[in-house]
């Protein structure tokens, strides 16, 4: 009986534990609630995708009304996917958000912090979740809203300023989404996903549709920071508190693509994005000149959790990159790519949470020497570099190889290339640090740094070592993938 | 109509941020009015009380503690504007084929929306069919708004909740400002608590 | 002409839109870009509230209860929707105002480019 | 505007119209234009008023802090609460017909409790925003 | 025991060296003891498996799917029988080569740096036994990557900058044509297991073919081809040890093994031999080769000349490979052996002197020869080893490469060949003129410098005895090549 529920569970267990929290007003206890949340609704998320995985989409209907007139859930291989990614991050970080926590934000507030932290969950993971339009735009203001206020409690005043420019842009990227998605509905009637997929073939070639594909395109391209919208993301994460650096730098763009996607393949179909408008040329010229930009911004950061940030916007790159193939192995290499970057800017992240609770900063020439100080800490990082890089061994390479693969099926080996020669960007930028940190001397001024706590250490392992076993063992990641875009391009599976 | 177009060209070019308070307040009971015109009572009222009431009072608030006067930009806006056109431009093509204005045939009004006007009276015996769906069909996107509003109240809280010798909070002139390394003590957490959160880790 | 009659109150919430879109963008008072939010979110709630409009239409409260009387309601949905988004716009509009009250404590200024220099310096 | 005589005892008169208007509006949601958020607001408008006219001190005795931001939470957990019972009652989650023995009086109960449980939330919240400011201020 | 568990334990067992040197940091004298228990070991199972292989035995495993329809494999077959015996073999001698010079030479970080050894070892041995293109890949990448904290072991700008060409160079070229160069095999082939008679055989056009072909031999940087080979002399930084793992162990070895394998089990000798896709290559390569001898004349620094040479010396190889013709083949195979032997004598002498008389510049070492008597013969060997005199073995390479060119009726190449020899007299003979028959610069000879250490002595001696042994008793190596191309 239970099981029939988990979809609504889902959501519903982070939102009831969030006033919860506020209820309490203790933070140990609100970061117990966090974690035994953040579990349970990993373990939620595994038991959908196995039941997806062995019994094709479920659908749960809301308040008991028939969609298209209630709110549906509909869960298919690709949500659940991101649904797996968004809890099973969070499963790790609550954990590792303690003690960061305890040193970035000030006791009497810790039980808001985590009571915002959940909402933020909740806001993700009800975006994706759902089967409803509007919906989406109710939690993705849950999340945004939520996503704010979480970025601007770190501890440089820059902070401020740079949750305010996210509050902006977020807001007006939603606004877009909103009205793209009045337009869609003022011309199908309906705001159920699946409704309007199959009513809008009618009016396919309306200049309404149109505009109403640009503007939601657009809205989402806000939020997920595609290359010229990208302004808000460098100073977001890198002036947010560790943690909350870790959460949205590893899932909030991943729900934003994947929105993307649904509405791009599910809503307007693919071939409507290919035929009508010229919707993979421009996504394929955005990313590769947003890789190439954002990498060599990156190479120039010295506050490196800025050059992560900057590296994220190239990975996002990467990523539409992938969906921008239209083609099976493109959206796979794109969506596996959603998992293992999750996995590695998380790892890496963490690393820099753990380095910045030691030095108070992660300013490159504070990090001197750091390799002999926090030996598991920047191994850790190292490794996470690597998969940045995309080596063999490690999560990076799978998804190039199926982005590389996937460019040489169109026989654009131009873009292959291109897509090699980014990452030997990467490997500037990441050995710039490698090289600090191991082959110099620790600066003599600076008091004798430790390694950093268990409570921070295990979390980062354990993204660590999945960066290595999905890197190992890709049976399950490209498995979902696969399965995935074969379902958006409408290949049953 | 007209007016609203008259009162947001003044709230652009007025400088005095109460004057474009006070006018933001006009425009947002005029826009309630246009509501009502077209039927949405509901939807009037919350405008109403919002937009004229709290947003008001808010912004108010927020400029008694900050300043009236709003400083004349050095920069000429101009790829704004080229933004701005674009997108309105977009739109003008957008409605291009969209339905007339009050057509009772529009696609619109065609698919979902009479089934609640049938049944709601049926499903759930609320005449007011505006709240049957807001609370019934849709709670779910009502559950939602709400989170929002809990959301927003949690930030509020956070940002600006009263606080007890917090340094970190306190406007930090210089220090502050190098390349994003917050003025912020190393890892001054004494070690039991460190331990007692490993083995927390390890125990949950 | 009919077209244009049909279709004015669109193009006066493009208008709107665009006004406040450009405040957004153009202004440099952190306090206006929220008004001017404020003024871009308003319009897209007459954009929904158009599309539900129907001539000759009334508010969609049931007068005899059975949905089969003869009188013609408007269309619901986009007064449910718009009275989600308006709570969501006044929340947005909160958190914005309380980001602007601390920036204001922490730069003690409102005007953007002036914040941004203050960054650039040190 | 302490020694206002006229405005408090206007205010004094006043804000329990208000309040009683603001439940009129809460109950009556689901007959005439309303419900929870608008009633909500009111709500929260009468503290504000009394706020303002009483001073802020006044307005925390009244309503302290701790109390707001435990009825901010109450609201919501409402809300969600109905929609876990309705689980419980074997229904889908917020399917509030399985709450009553017949589904109409059910959905009646449901929309009911979940509108009080916006209001609440609304009107704690608005109060929480608009003291936080104003403490901010002093 | 079964030739599968020897390949894995072959890769394992280093790892487990590594694990026990760094467990064993305190103590000098136990990890040492350590590295060289490992060295050992790990020759003795490459070599229970050359029997095998010899009887035509192909043992081979499939560990796990990396992709699906890839998957992580190894097997054992002549080609890499050759490189892993050199590598194992020459670990030995290294490491106690090594033992001296660190001591002698007061090195820091000496754990690190037989650990990573340790690790580059086992990634060589990785390479030797790959069973498919990916599996090679992956270790080829980690020898790059365990072998950079070696390269700027001593953590100066100069060593950082020598490491930042070193990994910059090897990772751009794997990355960026290596890579490229094998997906795209994947996508039109299907398969990227190492098969003999190779893959592309009817898949592909010779367009597509000629172009893989260019992407994988600039891509394996490691065989430093020009215009890819500056990192070589900027590695020269590092310790002399590490210069020897370098130049004869590992590194470039693996560089040129791949050229080796990919032309034989990717393309497949006759493939490319009907194209004819590969003939500018072997140009390059003769440019390569006396380019890099020229250069190699004009270095006084004995070990950047060294270096030089080692890069005109890998052409021969990479020639042999594009010669594509069972003589090219087994010249190429039994030039690694070859070259291995002669250019790691070479290296051991250099640092010798280093370590004994502090001089790294050939004017320096004026009759240096009278006080280090023995590093200088076993110098003079390796020496006549590289320029191909018997009786060294380096002559068998040549002679093979000769014989390959002539079928192949290249008679340049043939004269490339000859001119190389003589400037490889040119660049090898002065350091030994200088040190036997010029006088010192004070006439009592030179006070103060005496011979090396006595683990130097012995590695040195050992690696030229090499060089002599393989001149008289090449068989083994080559009945190995002529099975790779006769298979």
């Amino acid at each position: 009986m239970i099981a029939a529920h988990y979809p609504a569970l889902q959501i519903v267990v982070p939102l009831i534990a969030a006033p919860l929290c506020v209820l309490l007003r203790r933070g140990m206890l609100a970061w117990l609630i966090t974690v035994a949340v953040s579990w349970l609704a990993f373990f939620i998320a595994i038991q959908l995708l196995q039941q997806v995985m062995a019994s094709g989409p479920i659908s749960y209907e809301l308040g008991g009304w028939a969609a298209p007139w209630g709110i549906e859930y509909r869960i298919d291989s690709v949500n659940a996917f991101v649904l797996l990614i968004v809890t099973g991050i969070s499963a790790v970080v609550a954990p590792y958000a303690r003690a960061t926590v305890d040193q970035e934000i000030p006791e009497e507030r810790h039980y808001l912090f985590y009571s915002a932290y959940l909402l933020c969950l909740t806001g993700l993971l009800g975006i994706v979740i759902t089967g409803d339009a509007f919906n989406v735009f109710v939690f993705l203001e849950i999340s945004s809203l939520s996503s704010y206020v979480l970025i601007s409690l770190g501890k440089d005043r820059k902070a401020l300023t740079a949750a305010y420019q996210y509050l902006v842009m977020g807001t007006i990227g939603a606004t877009f989404f909103l009205i793209g998605v009045g337009l869609v509905y003022a011309m199908t009637g309906t705001l159920n996903m699946a409704d309007i997929a199959a009513r809008l073939d009618a009016v396919e070639n309306t200049r309404t549709v149109l505009a109403a594909f640009a503007f939601i395109t657009v809205g989402l391209g806000l939020k997920l920071a595609l290359f010229p919208l990208h302004l808000w993301l460098p100073n977001a994460y890198a002036y947010a508190p560790s943690a909350v650096t870790v959460f949205l730098a590893a899932t909030a763009t991943k729900v934003a693509i994947y929105t993307m996607l649904r509405f791009v393949f599910t809503l307007f179909g693919a071939d409507f994005a290919l035929d009508v408008t010229l919707l993979a040329e421009f996504l394929m010229a955005l990313a590769i000149v947003g890789v190439f930009a954002a990498s060599i911004t990156a190479i120039f950061q010295n506050n490196i959790k800025r050059m992560l940030a900057y590296s994220s916007v190239a990975q996002v790159g990467y990523m539409v990159l992938g969906v921008s193939f239209f083609s099976v192995t493109g959206l796979t290499g794109g969506i596996v790519h959603l998992f293992n970057h999750a996995m590695m800017k998380g790892a890496l992240f963490m690393a820099l949470g753990a380095v910045f609770y030691r030095l108070g900063t992660v300013h490159l020439d504070r990090m001197r020497g750091l390799g002999r100080q926090m030996p598991l800490t920047m191994f850790a990082f190292v490794i996470g570099g690597f998969s940045l890089i995309g080596l063999p061994l490690t999560v990076g390479f799978i998804s190039k190889w199926y982005l590389i693969l996937a460019a040489l099926e169109r026989g654009w080996w131009p873009i292959a290339a291109l897509v090699l020669l980014s990452s030997l960007l990467a490997v500037a930028y990441v050995w710039r640090v490698i090289e600090v940190a191991y082959f110099r001397d620790p600066p003599a001024n600076h008091p004798k740094v430790t390694e950093a706590p268990l409570s921070l250490l295990v979390p980062m392992w354990v993204l660590v070592l999945a960066n290595i076993y999905f890197g190992v063992d890709t049976s399950l990641t490209i498995g979902v993938a696969e399965s995935a875009a074969k379902s958006l391009l409408g290949m049953g599976g | 109509m007209a007016f609203l177009a008259i009162i947001s060209l003044a709230i652009v070019r007025i400088r005095n941020l109460f004057a474009v308070v006070m006018l933001s307040g006009i425009y947002s009971l005029l826009m309630a009015s246009i509501f009502v015109i077209l039927d949405a009572v509901d939807v009037a009222f919350t405008e109403v009380a919002v937009g004229a009431g709290i947003s008001t009072i808010l912004m108010l608030g927020t400029l008694a503690l900050t300043t009236s006067r709003e400083k004349v930009p050095m920069h000429t806006p101009l790829l704004p504007l080229i933004v701005t056109f674009i997108t309105g431009a977009m739109l003008v093509y957008g409605t291009w084929d969209m339905p007339a204005f009050g057509d009772a045939s529009a696609p619109a009004n065609l698919h979902v929306a009479p089934y609640y006007l049938e049944r709601s009276m049926v499903d759930t015996g609320v005449p007011n069919v505006v709240t049957a769906v807001l609370a019934s069909y849709r709670g779910y996107d009502t559950l939602g708004e709400l989170t929002v509003i809990f959301t927003a109240g949690i930030g509020v809280l956070l940002l600006l909740g009263r606080r007890r010798e917090t340094p970190a909070n306190k406007p930090e002139p210089k220090v502050a400002s190098n390349g994003g390394s917050g003025r912020s003590d190393p890892g001054k957490n004494p070690a039991p608590n460190d331990d007692s959160s490993a083995a927390k880790d390890g125990a949950a | 002409m009919d077209f244009l009659v049909s279709h004015y109150n669109y193009w006066i919430f493009i208008f709107l839109m665009m006004l406040g879109f450009y405040v957004v963008v153009a202004r440099g008072n952190l306090v206006k870009k929220i008004i001017g939010l404020n003024i871009f979110q308003a319009s897209v709630f007459l954009l929904y509230i158009s599309i539900g409009k129907i001539f000759g239409g009334t508010a969609p409260i049931l007068i005899d209860g059975n949905g089969t009387d003869p009188v013609i309601y408007s269309n619901p949905l986009p007064h449910v929707l718009i009275l989600t988004a308006i709570v969501v716009g006044v929340a947005t509009t909160a958190l914005g105002l309380s980001l602007v009250v601390r920036i204001n404590e922490a730069y003690g200024t409102i005007e953007e480019d002036e914040i941004s220099e203050m960054d650039l310096e040190p | 505007m302490r020694h206002h005589v006229i405005l408090r005892v206007v205010a004094k008169l006043g804000i329990p119209f208000i309040m009683l208007y603001a439940l009129y509006v809460q109950f009556h949601g689901d007959f005439g234009p309303g419900g929870g958020f608008q009633a909500g607001v009111i709500f929260g408008a009468a503290f504000i008023l009394y706020a303002l006219i009483f001073g802020l001190d006044n307005a925390l005795k009244v309503a302290p802090m701790n109390v707001v931001i435990t009825f901010i939470s109450l609201g919501l957990l409402l809300f969600a609460g109905v929609g876990v019972a309705a689980l419980f009652y074997g229904g889908q989650f917020l399917d509030y017909g399985v709450l009553a023995n017949d589904f109409v009086s059910g959905q009646h109960l449901g929309i009911l409790l979940v509108e009080l449980g916006v209001g609440i939330t609304v009107a704690a919240v608005m109060i929480a925003i608009f003291f936080t400011f104003a403490d901010r201020g002093r | 025991m079964t030739g599968e568990l020897a390949i894995i334990a072959a890769i394992l067992v280093p790892l487990i060296g590594a694990f026990l040197i760094a467990a064993s940091h305190r103590h000098p004298n136990q990890r040492e003891a350590a590295t060289l228990v490992t060295a050992t070991a790990l020759f003795i199972l490459v070599l229970s498996l050359l029997s095998p292989v010899l009887a035509g035995e192909r043992p081979e495993m499939t560990l796990w799917e990396i992709i699906p329809g890839i998957s992580i494999a190894l097997q054992a077959e002549p080609l890499g029988m050759v490189f892993a015996l050199i590598a194992s073999f020459l670990w030995i001698v290294t490491s106690v080569y090594s033992i001296g010079y660190m001591r002698g030479h007061h090195e820091k970080n000496q754990t690190r740096f037989y650990v990573c050894f340790a690790i580059a070892l086992s990634s060589a041995i990785g390479v030797a036994f790959a069973g498919n293109m990916l599996t090679l890949f992956i270790f080829y990448e980690v020898l790059t990557l365990s072998t950079y904290p070696l390269v700027t072991h001593h953590g100066t700008d100069e060593a950082r900058r020598g490491g930042r060409t070193y990994l910059g160079l090897l990772l751009f070229t794997s990355i960026a044509f290596q890579l490229l160069a094998m997906v795209w095999t994947w996508s039109v082939a299907g398969t990227l297991d190492f098969t003999p008679g190779g893959i592309l055989e009817g898949k592909a056009s010779g367009g597509v073919i000629a172009v893989l072909l260019a992407l994988y031999i600039f891509g394996i940087g490691k065989a430093a081809l020009m215009p890819f080979h500056r990192w070589l002399p900027a590695a020269m930084v590092a310790p002399t040890p590490v210069s020897a793992l370098l130049h004869a162990v590992a590194v470039v070895k693996a560089g040129v093994f791949t050229v080796l394998k990919v032309t034989v089990y990717i393309f497949g000798i006759d493939v490319l031999a009907d194209l004819g896709s590969s003939r500018w290559l072997m140009y390059v390569a003769a440019a390569t080769i006396l380019f890099a001898s020229l250069i190699a004349i004009r270095q006084d620094n004995l070990k950047r000349r060294l270096a030089y040479s080692t890069i005109s010396q890998l052409s021969y190889i990479v020639l042999g490979a594009m010669l594509v013709n069972p003589l090219g083949i087994i010249g190429g195979g039994m030039h690694i052996a070859m070259h291995a032997f002669g250019k790691i004598t070479l290296f051991f002498c250099a640092g010798a002197i280093l370590v004994a008389a502090h001089k790294t510049e050939i004017s320096q070492m004026k009759g240096i020869g009278r006080a280090m008597p023995f590093t200088m013969t076993a110098f003079l060997i390796g020496s006549l080893s590289i320029i191909g005199v018997p009786p060294m073995g380096g002559m068998w390479g040549k002679w093979y490469l000769a014989l390959g060119a002539l079928e192949a009726d290249h008679i340049v190449l043939l004269i490339v060949l000859m001119l190389s020899s003589l400037l490889s007299i040119g660049y090898l003979m002065p350091v030994v003129i200088q040190a036997f028959f010029r006088s010192g610069d004070q006439p009592s000879g030179n006070p103060g410098i005496h011979e090396a250490p006595l683990p130097c002595l012995i590695a040195q001696s050992v690696s030229a005895m090499g060089c002599i042994a393989l001149f008289i008793y090449p068989d083994p190596l080559f009945r190995l090549m002529s099975m790779v191309v006769s298979p």
